[in-house]
């Protein structure tokens, strides 16, 4: 399988149907250990996306990752903004100039996302927050020969139940220090629908690298 | 939710349409933007000053435009700090060729969104230096963490660098003395009721008949510990003594007191806090230099307040009575 | 029943210590009362302004005491008109000589409270004239009740005789341009939740969940009617209509426009508020001089606004734009 | 039966005792039709009454009302303290140096009140307010050979009652209009207790002009 534009678009209207979808459920999780805003921050930036992307015609997934991040950089604001906005900057540079690829180089654009999530948020897989999703699923995919689309699921989704018991040290959870154990991280939970969504996409329910 | 709104995803644009038309002699807001700066900005041979964080916090910070405060302000959604374009908007809309001060409340979102837009101010060849205010003693300040948050004691940064900025000092020496406010400045809040962010139209958490929350944020992040309502002497003893603790200060110093009230808050129970805030000062011979009461950084219409003392030396004190004049704070 | 305070029963004399507390530079608490006047009062050669009302209205009245507005204000229980002694002594502080008016707010208890008083001070030989405020158009204005109530509009009585009787006006000078205010000044109020007397311990009338009350008193009175919440756009549209209907202004009209908050609402809602009154006035080409926006007359924790409009001529444009200090309001 | 001054100290002691009993409620009748002040504020004014009057030593009736009035007017704010003290301070005008006097001597004095109330207050019977006991109770108390306890008590509970029907067109309740209607006026209530409270005081039930 290969990665082209038409399954980039479908990743990023499928991650916002569930965003748009998990809105109220995201703001909850927020509420309990942040501000509240997330999933109204999420599904302000992604329907913003989607509008962009579906408008726009795109020759390769460079430009288009970069339509993503731009967009989420300058509409969602909060700590999520800059932070899945850098994720798809990162990818677009990886991916610059490439109409499609395989999921070898998808990968390796992913992980370059996830370099550039720890750089801006100086955080680290133990401290609550998205990284706890990111690192260990791109380890996942990195390391394997075939992507279980199931398994990838899974392992976002055990990964996001895992910061539940966390304290958390970055972002605004970590205000509570021990009070916010207990409480599933909000960007963990948006970024485990981010690799669901990926996930979908593998259809066929396993993938060659 | 009962709000005096029109839609709940368009309260930052009329509030901005509202607040323009009210004082278009003061400021004028950048078209297409959420940014408000002075109406005759950028002034020239002076160093800018630009803040902002989410919205909800009125009079902060778009109040705080105008002569010896602010030049720009960087309105966000509710609760969410602004985007790096805005931010770079008011950059590049104050900068007459002296530099811009961006004054940050510690928030990984406000950190991130204003260190893009400083880099993309670099870029274009401005000269851009940054303060982050983290006054609230409430949460632990640790390096390994996100640190103390930025609450009501970012207005003395606005109030003092913005008075040296109006002097024509360089952007050296307005970050210096912002920074010295920062490390002299030291607030603590408690919440009687929550907020409701309008998008959200449900409160961000609960709180029992007769529980408070001490310590909390402004954004409605939780604080040390609920307890039950008790006198407001002992509230103010207890935000006092967390600030004190922390702020170290001797007989004989001097300081600001500014009692903040956070949105649902009539003014009679802030001056009930200070009259027990006046007392324990006084008993400790701290001298107070000069008393603000009322709102000044809000959450909404969050029931509650939150006490700062700034700690002043001479140049602190010259800088704080120097005259301003925006909406919020007029000097 | 949450609230900052120590005892319900206590809570203007703890207010009166801690504003004195924090604002000694400028006032002074008459001994033994609930008066607060200009530190400096009495002020020789000037007229003395005196007003006053039950407590609760925070920041009226004592945050306009200072230059340019009031020499003394005297402080009720809560919602309840001060006494006689008590305000024959902010006369008697204030006068200097040279006369001391009356502002005085439309309600049985202010009206007989402050004639008593000036009855005292007429036996003590003190000039006194006085001036009743009725803006609030919510309720009929009739010669066979009570007439309407004095609300926000207040406020601009004391900032423009102020300003007269800080230049040196005589009495009657001072007097007939309060009475030319109260001519010209309308303000319609409503609410979104009500409020709760400390002493009483619970709310002075309910509202569902989704109700509002137009035509709101600032003591929790009744209004016109309970309607569900609408937009704020047409909220305003209704409070303005009221106003404009009474005040009868014509094109080219000038005014000054107050959108006052009553306690608990955020300055955002009041300026989402403002933008359609702005709108509203500027399509009917009328011309707005100033806009004020924030608390000037509140009633406790009440959420709701009211909106005034006062109608301009040079001699008021001149004294409403010079300058002013007070705690609440500057100029 | 004579009115003297351990007489008059007992009507203030028993109408404070109804007052504070009845606080709660007479707030609660203001806060149907006004500010709901009126119980505080009859019960802040009415207990320094009767702390003032059981620490001072009286010779007349004329200084008793005096004091009781001066107290009144300075403790009690709103409309009711002017109101009530202005009554007190007109009897006091008509008992001056009276050490006791007879009932009709009494009701004179009152009717110098009611005149007092009137001319402070404007008000007329049929403005739903305390002049709507006053009024009948006076014409009541001046017209008859004797003073039936429960009549006298009954008369005023029946005019208090009665202002239920009426329309406000004085004081605070008066902004309501037509929505004043149904609702008990609360200084006609307390005036109620006011008058049940000199009743008891004519404990043989009849009491002769
Ligand atoms: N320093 C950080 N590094 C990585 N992720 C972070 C960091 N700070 C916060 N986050 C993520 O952002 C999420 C919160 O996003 P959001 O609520 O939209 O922003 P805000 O906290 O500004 O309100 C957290 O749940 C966490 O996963
Ligand atoms: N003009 C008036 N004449 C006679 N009685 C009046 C008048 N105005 C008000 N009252 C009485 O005063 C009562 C209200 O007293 P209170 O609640 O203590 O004062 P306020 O109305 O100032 O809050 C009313 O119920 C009414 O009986
Ligand atoms: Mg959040
Ligand atoms: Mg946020
Ligand atoms: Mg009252
Ligand atoms: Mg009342």
């Amino acid at each position: 399988m290969t990665f082209d534009v038409e399954q980039a678009k479908k990743w990023i209207i499928t991650f916002n149907d569930k965003i748009q979808e998990n809105k109220e459920y995201l703001t909850e999780l927020d509420q309990a250990i942040g501000d509240g805003d997330h999933g109204l921050n999420m599904a302000r930036g992604f329907q913003e996306t989607v509008k962009k992307i579906t408008e726009g015609k795109y020759d390769d997934l460079g430009s288009l990752f970069k339509d993503v991040g731009m967009t989420l950089i300058a509409k969602v604001g909060g700590a999520s903004g800059p932070l899945y906005g850098t994720a798809f900057m990162k990818a677009s540079l990886a991916l610059k100039g490439k109409k499609e690829v395989d999921i070898k180089a998808l990968v390796e654009a992913l992980a370059a996302s996830l370099d550039g999530l720890k750089v801006r948020g100086k955080a680290q897989v133990g401290d609550k927050t998205m990284i706890d999703v990111w690192e260990p699923v791109i380890e996942y995919m990195k390391n394997r020969e075939t992507i279980h689309s199931k398994e990838l699921t899974d392992l976002s989704k055990e990964k996001m139940d895992g910061t539940k018991e966390l304290e958390a040290k970055k972002g605004r959870a970590a205000y509570l220090g021990k009070r916010s154990i207990g409480h599933i991280d909000p960007g963990a939970a948006s970024s485990y629908l981010l690799f669901a969504s990926l996930a979908e996409l593998f259809e066929e329910g396993e993938v060659a690298q | 939710m009962k709000k005096l709104i029109n839609d709940p995803n368009q309260v930052v644009e009329d509030m901005l349409a509202g607040m323009v038309a009210a004082h278009s002699n003061r400021m004028k807001r950048l078209p297409n933007t959420n940014v408000i700066v002075r109406k005759e900005a950028p002034i020239q041979g002076k160093v800018g000053l630009v803040s902002g964080g989410g919205s909800g916090h009125e009079p902060s910070h778009a109040g705080y435009v105008g002569k010896g405060m602010l030049d720009g302000a960087v309105c966000g959604e509710v609760f969410t700090s602004p985007t790096p374009d805005q931010i770079f908007e008011a950059i590049q809309a104050v900068d007459s060729g002296n530099g811009v001060l961006l004054i940050i409340k510690n928030y990984t979102g406000d950190i991130m969104n204003f260190e893009m837009a400083a880099e993309m101010a670099e870029a274009e060849g401005i000269n851009v230096a940054k303060v982050v205010v983290n006054d609230d003693v409430a949460v632990e300040d640790s390096t390994y963490t996100t640190g103390r948050r930025g609450i009501a004691g970012t207005v003395f940064v606005h109030k003092i660098a913005g008075a040296l900025a109006e002097k024509g000092a360089t952007l050296k020496e307005v970050e210096a003395v912002a920074k010295k406010v920062v490390e002299n400045v030291r607030s603590m809040g408690m919440a009687l009721t929550p907020c409701t962010v309008p998008a959200a139209g449900k409160p961000g958490f609960e709180l029992g008949e007769n529980e408070i929350e001490i310590g909390m944020g402004i954004h409605g992040e939780p604080g040390i510990e609920k307890t039950q309502i008790q006198p407001a002497d002992e509230i103010a003893q207890i935000l006092l003594e967390k600030i004190l603790d922390d702020l170290k200060l001797e007989e004989n110093d001097k300081v600001a007191v500014m009692i903040n009230g956070l949105g649902a808050t009539p003014l009679m129970e802030l001056y009930i806090m200070n009259k027990k805030v006046s007392e324990v000062l006084k008993d400790k011979n701290i001298y107070i230099h000069e008393t603000f009461v009322g709102e000044f950084m809000t959450s909404l219409e969050m029931a509650g307040c939150s006490i700062s003392l700034l700690k002043l030396d001479d140049q602190l004190i010259e800088l704080l009575d120097a005259q301003a004049d925006t909406i919020a704070f007029k000097k």
